[in-house]
C-alpha cells in the first residue's frame, strides 16, 4: 500500500515540476511551485520522513513564496 | 550562441546528461530494498545513546554535528549577504511606505482582521516554540521552527500594514539574535572543548528518553539553531518588504 | 608513521575561531566603531592563519587525526565526522589565512564604509576553506563547498550599484550550484554503493573492485562538480564574468582560495577513493586531467592576451594557471603533487598582489581600460613595479617559490615520460604573464598605441561603464570631474562616514590623492612571503614530502580507521633528483620563460606589429564569442562538460 | 517501481535545467533552479528509503514491526533543504537588484562585462 502511495506522490512531483518550469509568467509559476511544493512534501511523509517534509513545507510555502512575490511586487512596481 | 543554436546543443548535451544520469541511477540498488549497514547502527545506536527518541535530530546535532554547524553558518551567510545586497545605496533613499503616501488613500485595516492577525500570529508562535522544544522527541527542531516563528511576524504585515509590522521586527534585535544563535552553537560546541573534550562532544546530562528536556545538549542546539533561523528569515523577510515598500531610486 | 589521534584543540579553533568571529561581527557590528569592525577582522584572519601554520608544521610527519563529538569509528565502521589533517591541506588552508588577511588590510581604506556583515563575510570565507581542506567527510565536504559559494556569490554582487557585478554573481551563483547539485548526487550515489560518507572507508570499501556504471558516473559527478568550482575548461565560462567585476579585495580571495580549492577536491577524492580502484585505471585516467589541463592553460591564456580590461585579464590569467596546476595534479605523481602545490602557493601570492595592485590603480585612476589608462601610470611608481614584479613571477621568477614548484613540475613531467608539457607550461606562461607586462608597458611606460586593437567597441570598457566603474573606489572622487553618481559602498543609514566621504566626493578634484600604505603594502607584502619561501632551502622536499604523505591512500586509511589495513605502508620517501645539474636546467627554463613572456609583451606593444595582432584578435574571434556571458549558455556548456567528463571517465575507468 | 522513482529523479534534474536554459525572465530561472535543487532531494530520501520501514522515531510504545527507514540520509535532505532555501533567496536578492540597476530581467539581454 505505501508504494502506490509513493508512486502517486512520484507522478504528483513530476507532473508538478514540469509546470512550474513551463508556467513562463513569474507569478502564476510562484503558485505552481507552492503546489510543487507540497508535492515534494507529501512524497517525503510518504517515504517516512518527517524532518525534511515539514521543513519542505516550511520552506515551500511560508519562505519561498513570500520571496518570490515581494520580488515580483518590488519589479513589477520598477516597470511603471 | 544564438537562442536557437544554443537550444540543439542543450538537446545533444542533456541527452548526454541523461545517459549518464540513467547509468548511473541503474547501479543503484532497487527501491527500497537496502538499508545501510551504517544506517542500522544508527537507528538502533541512538535512543540509548542519547535518550532522544528522533534518530535524525541525533544525527544532525550530535553524531554529523559539525554538519549542521556549517549549515548554521550558511544561512547566516547567505542573510548576511542578503542584507548586503539589499541595502539602500548612495542614490536611494526611504521613503514613506505605499499604504502612508500622501497620494493613495488606503483604508485602515478593520479592526476584525487585525484581531484575526493577532491570533493567528500568537498561534503561529506557539506552534513555533512547540516545534523546537519537540524537536528531540518528533519530527522537527530548530529550522523548520525558526521559519514558523519568523512567519509569525509577517502574519501581522498580512492582517495590518508596514507600520505596524516595523514596530515588531527592530533591526538590532533581529541582528542580535541571527548573532547570538549563531555563536550559541559554537559556545555549546566549546563545552565539550573546554570539559577536555573534543568539540561538541555532550558534556550536558542525558535525562531520561522521551522527556522533552533530554539527550544533553540537543534540545540545547535545537533552541540556539531556531533562535538563529527566527532572526535570519525575520531579516530575509524585512529585507525585501523594505525594498517594496519603502525604499526609492531616485530617477536620474 | 606512528598513528595519533590528536585531541588537541589547534584543529577544531582554526575552524571555530572564524566562524564565532563572524556570528558576533554580524550579531554586533552596528555597536562597532568601524575602525574596530577591521581591527576585529584583521586579527581574527591573522590568528586563523597561525592555526593552520601550527597544524601545517605538526602534521609533517603524520596525519593528524580529529574526532568531532567523540565518536571514534568502532569495529572499522566510521560513525563521526573527522578531520584527516595533512601538511599540504593545512598548507592551502594557511595561504587561505594570509590572502584573506591581505584583503581585509587592504579593505581598510579601500571601502571606507565596509559594512561588519563584508567583514563577516571574509572570515565565513575563511573558515570554510580550511574546513574544505582539512575534512576527512564526503558530505561535510559538500557542505564547505556550498559555504564557500554563498559567502562568494554574496561578496561578488557586493557592489549592488552596478549591473556588471550583479550579473557576474548570478552567472556564478547559477553554475556553481548546478555544480554542488552535481556533486551532492555524486555523494548520494557513493553512499548507495558502500554505505558510508567518510573518505577512507569509502576508499576502503571501493579499494580492488573493477568499477561499475555507478562509481564511474558517481566519479564523472564529483570531479564535474569540482571542476567547476576549480573553472577548468569546459565549465570555466562564469569566471571571466564574476572575477572581472567582483570587487579587488574578493578577487584577492577568488583568485588565490577558491580556484584552487576546487582543484584539491579533485585530487583529494581521487587520492582517498578512486585510487584504489582495480583495472589500472592511472594512465588513462591521467590522459584524461592532462587533456583538461592543457585546455584550460591555453584558451586561458590566449584570451588573457584579447583583454584590455585589466579585470578580466587577470582574471583569465588566473583560469590559465588552473590549467598548469591541473596538469600538475593531472599527472598523478606525488611529485607532480608537489610542484603543483607549491606552484599554487607562489602563484596565488603573485596574483593576488596583481589585482592588489590593480585596485590601487583603479582607486587612483578610476578606470580599468589600458587603454584609458596609457602613459597615466606616473605617480604609481610602486604599484607598477608591484605588478611588473608580479607577472615576472607568474612566469617563474628563479628566487621565487613558485619557480622551484615549476622545477619539480617539469621534473615530474620528465620522470612522467611527457618531456613536452613543459613546452605547453612554457607557452601559456609566457602568453598570460606577456599579457599583463603588456598592460604594465602600456600603463607606465607609455608605449604601445592609444587605439583599441579590435575594430568591434564591445569592449566591458565603454566610458559608460568605465565611468561608473568607480564604485570599487568607495568614495574617492573622480579627478576628471566625470559627474557619475558616486556610488559610496556604505550605505547612508548611519554607516560612520569616512572623514572625506562627506564632501560627497568633490573635496581633491585635481589634486592626485597619496595612496593610504594599507592599500600598497599588502601586495608588497605577498610578494615578499613569495620570495622568503623561495629562498627556504628544502622547500622542494618538504612540499614532495607532504605530497608523498597525501597520495598515500593505504596510509591516510590505517590512521582514519586505525586498524593495519592492507601491506603497512613503508611511508617511502619521494626522492627529489635536487641534482645540481637538474636545478641549474630548471633555472635556465625558469629564465626562459621570463623573457619569452617580456618577448609576448614587447611584441604586443610595438607599433610595427600592427599586423600580426589584427590577425590573431581575427583568430581569436570565435573563442571571445563563446565567452558570451550569457548564463544560459554557461549552463549549456556545464551540461554538455558533464555528459563528456562522464564518457572520458567511462573510457578511463573501465 | 525503481524505474519511476529514479526515473523522476533525472526527470526533476533535466526538466529544471531545461528550464534554467531556456527562461526569459529571471525569477523564473531561479525557481527552476530550485526545482532541480529539489531532484537531488529526492534522490537522497529514495536511497534512504526501506520498503515497509517506518519513521526513524523510536518510542517506548510497542514498535511498528518492520525495520526503520535510512535517517542519514534524512540527515542529509535537511541539510540540502536549507542550502537550496539560502541559494535561492541570495539568487533573487541579486534579480532584483539587477532589474533596478540594469532595467530588464531577460537574461539573454544581460550582458555581463563581455569582452
Amino acid at each position: 500500500m505505501s508504494e502506490a502511495v509513493i508512486a502517486v506522490a512520484l507522478v504528483w512531483v513530476a507532473a508538478s515540476g514540469t509546470a512550474v518550469v513551463l508556467t513562463r509568467d513569474p507569478l502564476r509559476q510562484a503558485f505552481v511551485a507552492g503546489f510543487f511544493g507540497l508535492g515534494l512534501a507529501f512524497l517525503y511523509l510518504s517515504m517516512q520522513a518527517g524532518d525534511v517534509a515539514l521543513s519542505q513545507i516550511v520552506v515551500g510555502a511560508i519562505a519561498l513564496p513570500l520571496i518570490v512575490l515581494l520580488s515580483l511586487a518590488k519589479v513589477r512596481k520598477g516597470r511603471e | 550562441m544564438s537562442r536557437r543554436a544554443r537550444l540543439v546543443f542543450f538537446a545533444v548535451a542533456a541527452a548526454g546528461l541523461a545517459v549518464t544520469l540513467g547509468v548511473g541511477l541503474a547501479g543503484l540498488p532497487s527501491f527500497g530494498s537496502q538499508l545501510t549497514a551504517y544506517a542500522r547502527m544508527l537507528n538502533e545506536l541512538a535512543s540509548p545513546q542519547r535518550h532522544v527518541t528522533d534518530v535524525v535530530s541525533a544525527i544532525t546535532f550530535d553524531y554529523r554535528g559539525i554538519d549542521t554547524l556549517f549549515e548554521e553558518f550558511i544561512l547566516l551567510a547567505a542573510v548576511a549577504g542578503i542584507s548586503v545586497l539589499l541595502r539602500p545605496l548612495s542614490d536611494e533613499s526611504r521613503q514613506l511606505p505605499e499604504d502612508k503616501a500622501p497620494n493613495r488613500k488606503i483604508p485602515p485595516p478593520s479592526p476584525a482582521v487585525w484581531l484575526l492577525a493577532v491570533l493567528l500570529s500568537s498561534l503561529l508562535t506557539l506552534i513555533g516554540l512547540e516545534t523546537i522544544t519537540h524537536g528531540v522527541l518528533t519530527p522537527g527542531g530548530g529550522f523548520q521552527a525558526g521559519v514558523i516563528l519568523a512567519s509569525a511576524i509577517y502574519v501581522i504585515y498580512l492582517g495590518t500594514n508596514y507600520a505596524t509590522v516595523e514596530r515588531f521586527q527592530p533591526d538590532p534585535l533581529l541582528e542580535a539574535s541571527d548573532g547570538v544563535g549563531a555563536f550559541g552553537y559554537v559556545v555549546i560546541g566549546l563545552l565539550g572543548l573546554l570539559a577536555g573534550d573534543v568539540f561538541l562532544s555532550n558534556v550536558v546530562g542525558l535525562g531520561v528518553t522521551g522527556n522533552l528536556i533530554a539527550g544533553g545538549t540537543i534540545p540545547l542546539l535545537n533552541l540556539v539553531v531556531g533562535v538563529e533561523v527566527a532572526g535570519g528569515f525575520a531579516i530575509l523577510a524585512s529585507e525585501f518588504l523594505d525594498q517594496t515598500a519603502v525604499i526609492r531610486t531616485e530617477r536620474r | 608513521m606512528d598513528l595519533v589521534v590528536s585531541t588537541s584543540a589547534v584543529i577544531p579553533a582554526s575552524v571555530v575561531v572564524p566562524l564565532a568571529a563572524a556570528a558576533l561581527m554580524v550579531g554586533f557590528s552596528r555597536f562597532l566603531p568601524r575602525w574596530a569592525r577591521d581591527l576585529i577582522a584583521i586579527a581574527v584572519a591573522l590568528a586563523t592563519t597561525a592555526l593552520t601554520l601550527i597544524l601545517m608544521a605538526a602534521s609533517a610527519g603524520h596525519p593528524m587525526i580529529y574526532w568531532f563529538s567523540g565518536w571514534r569509528p568502532s569495529a572499522g565502521m566510521v560513525i563521526g565526522i573527522d578531520y584527516a589533517v595533512g601538511p599540504l591541506g593545512a598548507g592551502m588552508a594557511s595561504l587561505a589565512g594570509v590572502l584573506a588577511s591581505a584583503a581585509l588590510v587592504y579593505c581598510w581604506r579601500y571601502f571606507d564604509s565596509a559594512r561588519g556583515r563584508h567583514h563577516a563575510l571574509v572570515l565565513i570565507f575563511l573558515a570554510a576553506s580550511v574546513d574544505f581542506c582539512l575534512t576527512g567527510d564526503l558530505f561535510n565536504l559538500f557542505v564547505a563547498f556550498e559555504l564557500v559559494a554563498v559567502t562568494a556569490f554574496a561578496l561578488t554582487g557586493y557592489n549592488a550599484g552596478h549591473p556588471a557585478p550583479l550579473q557576474g554573481a548570478i552567472n556564478f551563483a547559477v553554475t556553481n550550484s548546478l555544480g554542488g547539485m552535481s556533486v551532492l548526487m555524486g555523494v548520494g550515489f557513493l553512499y548507495a554503493r558502500t554505505g558510508s560518507l567518510n573518505l577512507a572507508q569509502i576508499g576502503q570499501a571501493l579499494s580492488g573492485r573493477h568499477p561499475d556504471g555507478l562509481i564511474v558516473v558517481a566519479f564523472a559527478l564529483l570531479t564535474g562538480g569540482f571542476l567547476v568550482k576549480a573553472a577548468v575548461v569546459p565549465f570555466h565560462f562564469w569566471l571571466p564574468d564574476a572575477y572581472g567585476s567582483a570587487p579587488i579585495p574578493v578577487c584577492v580571495l577568488f583568485a588565490g582560495v577558491m580556484s584552487e580549492l576546487g582543484l584539491f577536491a579533485v585530487i583529494r577524492v581521487w587520492d582517498t577513493v578512486f585510487s584504489g580502484l582495480a583495472g589500472g585505471s592511472g594512465p588513462r585516467m591521467r590522459a584524461v586531467l592532462l587533456g583538461l589541463g592543457i585546455l584550460t592553460a591555453v584558451v586561458g591564456a590566449v584570451m588573457a592576451l584579447a583583454q584590455i580590461h585589466l579585470k578580466r585579464m587577470l582574471a583569465f590569467v588566473t583560469m590559465s594557471h588552473m590549467g598548469i596546476y591541473l596538469i600538475g595534479v593531472g599527472l598523478l605523481t606525488p611529485l607532480g603533487l608537489a610542484g603543483a602545490s607549491l606552484l599554487v602557493i607562489g602563484d596565488g601570492l603573485a596574483k593576488s598582489a596583481l589585482f592588489l595592485g590593480v585596485g590601487v590603480v583603479q582607486h587612483q585612476r578610476a578606470s580599468v581600460s589600458e587603454i584609458k589608462l596609457r602613459g597615466r601610470g606616473r605617480g604609481l611608481a610602486v604599484t607598477g613595479v608591484t605588478i611588473m614584479l608580479g607577472a615576472l613571477v607568474l612566469a617563474d621568477l628563479p628566487p621565487y617559490v613558485s619557480s622551484a614548484g615549476h622545477a619539480l613540475l617539469v621534473k615530474a613531467a620528465e620522470q612522467a615520460g611527457l618531456p613536452w608539457l613543459e613546452i605547453v607550461i612554457a607557452l601559456s606562461v609566457s602568453l598570460s604573464s606577456g599579457a599583463v607586462l603588456r598592460a604594465a608597458g602600456r600603463i607606465w611606460l607609455g608605449w604601445g598605441s592609444s587605439q583599441s586593437p579590435r575594430p568591434d567597441t564591445g569592449t566591458a570598457d565603454d566610458p559608460g561603464e568605465e565611468a561608473k566603474d568607480r564604485s570599487d573606489t568607495a568614495n574617492s572622487a573622480n579627478a576628471e570631474g566625470a559627474p557619475g553618481t558616486q556610488e559610496s559602498i556604505g550605505s547612508t543609514d548611519g554607516g560612520p562616514a569616512g572623514a572625506d566621504r562627506d564632501q560627497d566626493g568633490r573635496e581633491w578634484s585635481g589634486r592626485l590623492r597619496r595612496v593610504p600604505l594599507t592599500m600598497l603594502l599588502p601586495p608588497l607584502a605577498l610578494l615578499a612571503i613569495g620570495l622568503g619561501l623561495g629562498l627556504t632551502s628544502g622547500v622542494e622536499e618538504h612540499a614532495a614530502a607532504a605530497a608523498a604523505a597525501f597520495s598515500d591512500r593505504a596510509a591516510y586509511a590505517t590512521a582514519v580507521l586505525r586498524t593495519h589495513v592492507g601491506p603497512v605502508p613503508t611511508g617511502g620517501r619521494v626522492v627529489v633528483p635536487a641534482s645540481p645539474a637538474a636545478s641549474a636546467g630548471g633555472v635556465l627554463t625558469d629564465l626562459g620563460q621570463v623573457l619569452a613572456a617580456l618577448c609576448v609583451a614587447g611584441i604586443a606593444l610595438d607599433r610595427r606589429a600592427v599586423g600580426l595582432r589584427r590577425a590573431l584578435a581575427a583568430g581569436t574571434g570565435w573563442l571571445r564569442r563563446l565567452h558570451s556571458g550569457l548564463v544560459g549558455d554557461q549552463v549549456t556548456w556545464l551540461v554538455a562538460g558533464l555528459a563528456l567528463l562522464a564518457a572520458l571517465s567511462e573510457a578511463a575507468l573501465h | 517501481m525503481s524505474v519511476l522513482a529514479y526515473g523522476v529523479v533525472a526527470w526533476l534534474f533535466l526538466v529544471g535545467i531545461y528550464g534554467v536554459v531556456t527562461s526569459r525572465n529571471l525569477i523564473h530561472m531561479v525557481v527552476c533552479l530550485s526545482v532541480a535543487q529539489s531532484a537531488t532531494d529526492v534522490l537522497l530520501l529514495e536511497i534512504g528509503y526501506r520498503t515497509g520501514g517506518h519513521a526513524p522515531v523510536f518510542v517506548s510504545l510497542p514498535t511498528h514491526p518492520g525495520p526503520a527507514v535510512d535517517a542519514v540520509m534524512q540527515a542529509l535532505a535537511l541539510t540540502d533543504v536549507v542550502v537550496g532555501a539560502a541559494v535561492t533567496a541570495l539568487l533573487l536578492a541579486l534579480v532584483v537588484q539587477v532589474h533596478k540597476r540594469a532595467g530588464t530581467l531577460d537574461p539573454d539581454a544581460l550582458r555581463a562585462t563581455r569582452d
